[in-house]
């Protein structure tokens, strides 16, 4: 998948047609670069092959060959035969060859289709209008365009348990289950939490956790996405929202650096749930439980909602004007925050330049667990670096500052969503310093502080962040935020054009990032906003390289020190 | 002054029908002007009511304040006449002679009221007397307010007078109709408005 | 082809020209009406009669057996054109012995009857047959958020219907006998 | 002032304000007849809901009143008064204000010369019932009643808005145009009466009724007079087919369009009492006033109860009169702008003068006829 291994291209004749399609892919794949739908459920491009739904039968045949000369087999007409093979095969299973004859809409093909779906449908509830799955599932998409129409089934359906708890987040009903395995397949292989399986045969045949385990690792919601039915459901979205009325806007997790790609969906400015969004360079298409819940802040009861200057509701403009005022004096300190966007570091890092503060930046660090949780609980520390914010790797205390707090060398801190009191400094510190606090919610520092610019989460604003493969992903609005809130980027923006006697412009993402594109020394020079993929853009590190990252391999990913080590271990996450 | 009740009258007519006329001349909107018209025409009216000459009052308001002011009221309102605009108070020839003349008229109608009313000369006579009825001279026509007779008077005594009134009247009226009349070819669409106006205006040549 | 033949009035004859024979004949037909039987209906004391299929305010029924058969799938919230329908959907507790199974029912549903228009496309569009625009056609209130209807009242003007599905009925004894696994 | 003034000026302004109010409240329940009659012809019932609280509870008599409607201009008139008034913003304040009352003093003021009765005393002097015997009734009439068209071109112009305009305009052309009309085709009648020999004095309406006591009516005498005077009447009190300046379905309202609450039902009664004042004249001028019937001699006795009922007999007539006006508005349709102005300007006006010259040389041919 990397561009620069060179992929060999062979020539297959599709549906009559010769197509050229890259060596080793399978048929379902295949079909796909050329337009066409093979049907599948068991079949996930991220996971093993099983070729148990059946659903991907095509017709296939290969040129003919004398088996003991090798020679081609010549039809009356010169041409070489085509050996067709009598029974349909799976598309998931059958990988391309040169010369191969696929067929995927012949009648036979279709035929297949017809009778597989018949029989997933024999014993499918019509469960569809409380289903969860309705709207994005799998089987009422194929029964629509593959099926026949109409059941011949005349008898009762199987009644299997439904409502069984899995797990913790993931509920399941038996009865909507087509025993495809995907789910089985990932907890084996991707999550590495091996409880699920198949009990009892044939009809009898029941999705079930391993007797005393459940389905409780940190991915367990994954299985629900990949979940072709409505048969595994997420707890916590079950019967919330019918999937239509939801609007996808693309998004980043901001919950570690691994920075996985996701879809935050929301219907009337009401976030319902977040999705994992495919990119191979990233995730896959996997995300974690925990990234998922992360939407549940927005809306909480300590979210800031309206600006503060001294305890009171101000306005914005107020709230400007008595920062601009604050940070005209001596002795300022910046605390800057990973959680910020490249942009609004920036910025603060341009006011910095502007008051002559120090930036102060702490990390926030946990355990990694491989995947797609990383060491670096923050989504944009590699954005502090490479915006030229702060130079040193940043440690989970504020200790530096505490000691200029003691020694009265600063007066007035500019904090940016960080509670310093959960980073080694007191009250006792904070005696004599005013506060200015730029952040989302409440919490200890906020109370404290004479001036409160309340701004805007994640899902409320546009931008972009670095992660962990320094790999620059943009971020974009899902969900308007709380009244009379702007981004905080033009925010900061507005102090830092007051602080010089200018009148604050209106200010785009295109236009800063003009400016940040002049950053001289940085890894960001030269990029324009509009260029960078929806799937993000590699950055080069150059000498930010040489950091000690705290992140460990993990999917998609290995520190680059250990790279230039260990040059011999390819990928070490992914299989 | 001992005022009778038609003294009284008189002046608070009087008042209306002048005040009216300086209203008409006054006043920068032309609805407004014309508003005023019809109450100086019906001051008039009244006027003659007090000199008990009651036909005329009536045919007063009959066919001026009745007829040919709501003709006005029509062409004002249909031809969108704007509020005359204050500017141009500078004395300019025009206006200084025009002051003239109307300073001039109106001292001419003072001098010829003041001495044929009688009120100068402080005669016996004063302006009531006119109502009374008076022979006229050299006829058994009764001058009066009796319609009757006001008929036979117009069509014995006065009928010469009446005959080149209507004559007069019936040649403004074929020079209207000349005027107004397009030359054979003449485009349409030289003054829309002229057209647009003759197509509401009530046009009994038509038929 | 069709010739087409351009039928010429016929010149009007003078009386017909003067219109007063057909003024006349105008007067008595308007004269004769005066006395003619009058056909207004006194409105609230008298009610017309509802044809059938008639489009009144939409209701939600319950089934022969009483209960809901509303499951919020939210299909009519989401065909409503005036986006009159508001539902929050809702789990059927599991120690619920009559509908346990059928596992989802509206928590609220309210239907805007100042945005509603009478379509019927919710009703069309109701895979559990629950909404039904019954005959009630006269609505009224002092308020705004009086002509919301809730799911209480919805219910109550909704009433029950006949119902030849027996959907979840025929659910329950395939769990109690049969092909239990 | 003497006493004897005073006096009399006290019961001059009584019978004023007993005028006043009874045209008044005729012109209220002539919109309850209209809407009575027009809901009859269309097959409905129409007003039959207002109630008053003790009259309603009478068996029998109250729900009959009920359904006749009788309490609903009582009803319509409190709706008028206490509506809220709306004044738009972009009208002219003074003339908007102004036209209402214009558009009703003309029509209330005409009846001051219209005689409905007369008193003959013991001694055998006859006074006829009127509160200003004027001698050139019938001119006054007209000349007060041309003054009616200001309050609607008025109130179209102040409105500034396009509709109310168009209706005033055409109001003002059509008054113009059927005015002349109007004139031209009571002169015979006057021709008639003051022709020699005949009993008629001067323009005074009394003495026109007079002249029918005993004998044919005007109608009968000059059957085409009258048919042209009932004509140009439709069209003087923009009834239909002449409602050109209301004109609802090409000029939403006409001329009152923004027009609400009491200011419009001053228009609205204006109307009406243009209605009764011009049957009222019709009845005066062709249909024996306040005498019994053609060539049938009044059968009650001079004195009060006498002219108690030919002032009686004289509404009764009047009313009839209205119901003839609802009936055709409720029959034809509105004759287009253009139609109307061709009408007057091109058959009425001609037919008036050709009706003129008849009656002239008739009148003279019989003058000549009886002197030799």
């Amino acid at each position: 998948m990397s561009a620069n291994v060179k992929v060999d291209m062979v020539t297959i004749i599709l549906n009559g047609e010769e197509v050229e399609v890259p060596d080793g892919i399978n048929l379902i794949e295949a079909a796909q670069i050329h337009g066409r739908e093979v049907p599948h459920y068991c079949y996930h491009p991220k996971l093993t092959v099983a070729g148990n739904c059946r659903m991907c039968l095509v017709e296939m045949g290969m040129p003919m060959r004398d088996r003991g000369t090798g020679e081609p087999v010549l039809d009356s007409d010169g041409n070489q035969k085509i050996g067709w093979i009598p029974k349909p095969v799976i598309g998931c299973g059958t990988n391309v060859s040169p010369g191969m004859r696929v067929n995927t809409d012949s009648p036979l093909a279709k035929d297949s289709r017809e009778g597989i779906m018949e029989f997933l449908l024999v014993n499918h509830p019509l469960d569809c209008p409380i289903c969860d799955q309705a709207g994005e599932c799998r089987l009422q998409e194929f029964a629509m365009d593959y099926g026949r129409g109409y059941s011949r089934f005349v008898e009762r359906k199987n009644v299997k348990p439904k409502r069984t708890r899995l797990g913790p987040k993931v509920t399941l009903d038996d009865e909507r289950c087509i025993l495809c395995s995907r789910c089985i397949r990932f907890c084996q292989e991707v999550a590495k939490d091996d409880v699920l399986g198949f009990v009892d045969r044939g009809s009898y045949s029941t999705l079930t956790c391993f007797p005393g385990k459940e389905l409780s690792n940190n991915y367990s919601l994954n299985t629900v996405d990949i979940c072709p039915v409505g048969a595994l459901t997420s707890s916590d979205f079950r019967f919330k929202m019918r999937v239509w009325f939801l609007k996808e806007s693309p998004s980043i997790c901001s919950e570690s650096s691994a920075g996985a790609n996701t879809l935050v969906e929301s219907r009337e400015g009401q976030i319902y749930r977040i999705t994992p969004r495919r990119n191979d360079s990233v995730n896959d298409t996997w995300m974690t439980d925990s990234g998922r819940e992360l939407f549940k802040k927005v809306k909480s009861e300590s979210r800031l909602t309206a600006h503060r200057t001294n305890g009171c509701v101000d306005t914005l403009d107020a709230a400007v004007s008595f920062s601009v005022e604050l940070l005209s004096n001596e002795k300022i300190a910046i605390v800057g925050s990973c959680n910020s966007s490249v942009e609004e570091q920036y910025l603060l890092r341009k006011l910095a330049d502007q008051t002559k503060a120090k930036i102060h930046l702490p990390g926030h660090f946990g355990e990694d667990d491989g995947l797609l949780l990383s060491a670096d609980r923050t989504p944009n520390l590699r954005g502090a670096l490479a915006t030229g914010m702060v130079k040193k790797y940043p440690s989970d205390n504020l200790k530096p500052l505490a000691l200029q707090l003691v020694k009265g060398a600063v007066k007035t801190l500019l904090v940016v969503n960080e509670d310093l009191f959960a980073l080694g400094i007191t009250k006792e510190h904070l005696k004599k310093a005013k506060i200015i606090y730029v952040g989302t919610h409440v919490n200890e520092t906020s109370k404290m502080a004479d001036v409160v610019l309340a701004g805007l989460t994640v899902f409320e604003k546009s931008g972009t962040f670095i992660n962990r493969n320094f790999r620059l992903q943009k971020f974009f609005q899902a969900v308007p935020g709380p009244a009379g809130l702007v981004p905080d980027f033009l925010v900061l923006n507005r102090i830092a054009s007051e602080l010089s006697g200018k009148v604050a412009e209106s200010l785009g993402l295109e236009s800063l990032w003009k400016e940040i594109g002049k950053l001289r020394t940085s890894c960001l020079k030269g990029i324009a906003y509009r260029e960078i993929p929806s799937d993000g853009l590699d950055l080069d590190p150059g000498k930010l390289a040489d950091l000690s990252y705290v992140e460990g391999p993990a999917l998609n990913f290995s520190p680059i020190k250990a790279k230039t080590t260990d040059k011999m271990k390819p990928k070490a996450a992914k299989d | 002054m001992n005022l009778s009740l038609v003294d009284f009258l008189f002046y608070v007519f009087a008042t209306i029908s002048v005040g009216g006329g300086l209203a008409v001349i006054l006043s920068r909107n032309p609805v407004t002007a014309a508003m005023f018209m019809i109450l100086s025409l019906v001051g008039v009216a009244s006027l003659f009511v007090l000199l008990e000459a009651f036909f005329l009052a009536v045919l007063q308001v009959l066919v001026y304040a009745g007829a040919v002011m709501v003709l006005f009221l029509f062409i004002i309102m249909l031809m969108d006449v704007g509020p005359e605009s204050g500017k141009g108070t500078a004395l300019s020839k025009k206006r200084l002679l025009s002051g003239f003349v109307a300073v001039l008229g109106v001292g001419f109608l003072t001098v010829l009221t003041l001495e044929y009313s009688g009120v100068a000369a402080d005669s016996g006579a004063n302006w009531q007397d006119v109502s009374e009825e008076t022979r006229v001279e050299g006829a058994n026509v009764v001058f009066s307010k009796s319609v009757k007779s006001f008929g036979y008077g117009l069509f014995t005594k006065y009928m010469l007078p009446l005959q080149v009134a209507g004559f007069l009247l019936l040649a403004a009226m074929v020079g209207v109709i000349v005027l107004s009349k397009k030359k054979k070819g003449e485009s349409n669409d030289e003054d829309t408005e002229d057209s647009s106006l003759e197509s509401s205006v009530p046009q009994p040549e038509e038929a | 082809m069709i010739k087409t033949v351009v039928m010429e009035r016929k010149p009007l004859s003078l009386s017909e020209r003067t219109y007063l024979p057909q003024i006349a004949s105008g007067l008595k037909t308007t004269f004769s009406n005066l006395f003619k039987k009058k056909v207004t209906l006194q409105y609230p004391e008298q009610r017309p009669s509802i044809p059938r299929g008639y489009r009144g305010v939409p209701t939600l029924v319950k089934d022969p057996n009483g209960r809901e058969k509303c499951v919020s799938c939210q299909l009519c919230e989401f065909v409503c054109p005036p986006k009159a329908i508001r539902i929050t959907p809702g789990h059927i507790p599991e120690d619920d012995e009559e509908r346990s199974h059928v596992e989802k029912a509206p928590e609220e549903f309210e239907i805007d009857m100042l945005r509603c228009i009478y379509c019927g496309y919710c009703e069309e569009v109701c895979p559990e047959e629950a909404i039904f625009l019954q005959e009630n056609y006269s609505l009224s209130g002092y308020s705004r958020e009086e002509l919301v209807n809730d799911k209480e009242k919805l219910y109550e003007m909704g009433g029950t219907l006949p119902d030849k599905h027996f959907k979840w009925d025929k659910k329950k004894t395939d769990e109690e006998q049969g092909n239990a696994h | 002032m003497d006493a004897e003034l005073m006096q009399m000026l006290a019961l001059k302004v009584t019978y004023a304000l007993v005028m006043v109010s009874v045209v008044m409240s005729i012109a209220g329940y002539t919109v309850l007849a209209e809407r009575k009659v027009c809901a009859w012809m269309q097959g409905r019932v129409g007003p039959n809901r207002t109630v008053l609280p003790f009259i309603s509870a009478i068996p029998f008599i109250g729900p009959f009143l009920r359904n006749l409607g009788l309490f609903q201009p009582l009803a319509d008139g409190l709706k008028f008064l206490f509506k809220e008034e709306i004044v738009p913003g972009h009208v002219n304040k003074f003339y908007y204000y102004l036209s209402p009352i214009v558009a009703l003093v003309p029509a209330l003021t005409t009846m001051t010369v219209l005689p409905f009765g007369e008193f003959t005393n013991a001694e055998g002097f006859t006074t006829p019932l009127v509160l200003a015997n004027v001698d050139l009734g019938i001119l006054f009439i007209f000349a007060i009643s041309s003054l009616g068209v200001y309050g609607i071109v008025l109130g179209g112009w102040s409105s500034n808005s396009k509709y109310p305009f168009l209706g005033g305009i055409r109001s003002s052309a059509q008054m113009i145009s059927y005015e002349l009309a109007m004139g031209l085709s009571v002169l015979p009648v006057f021709l008639w009466v003051n022709a020699p020999g005949m009993t008629g004095s001067g323009l005074s309406l009394a003495s026109i009724v007079n002249s029918q006591e005993g004998t044919a009516w005007l109608v009968l005498v000059q059957p085409f007079s009258a048919f042209l005077f009932l004509v140009a009447l439709f069209a003087e009190t923009n009834r239909l087919p002449f409602d050109m300046p209301e004109s609802e379905t090409d000029l939403v309202g006409g001329f009152h369009t923004e027009y609400g609450s009491f200011k419009f039902g001053i228009f609205f009664v204006a109307e009406y009492a243009h209605v009764v004042i011009g049957s009222a004249i019709f009845t005066t001028l062709f249909l024996g006033g306040w005498h019994f019937l053609p060539w049938v001699a009044d059968p009650w006795a001079p004195g009060w109860i006498g002219s108690l009922l030919g002032v009686g007999w004289f509404l009764a007539k009047t009313f009839c009169l209205i119901f003839f006006f609802i009936w055709v508005r409720w029959t034809l349709p509105r004759f287009r702008y253009d139609q109307v102005m061709k009408l007057g300007w091109a058959k009425l006006l001609p037919l008036a003068l050709v009706n003129l010259i008849f009656y002239m040389i008739l009148v003279t041919y019989l003058d000549q006829a009886s002197a030799s």
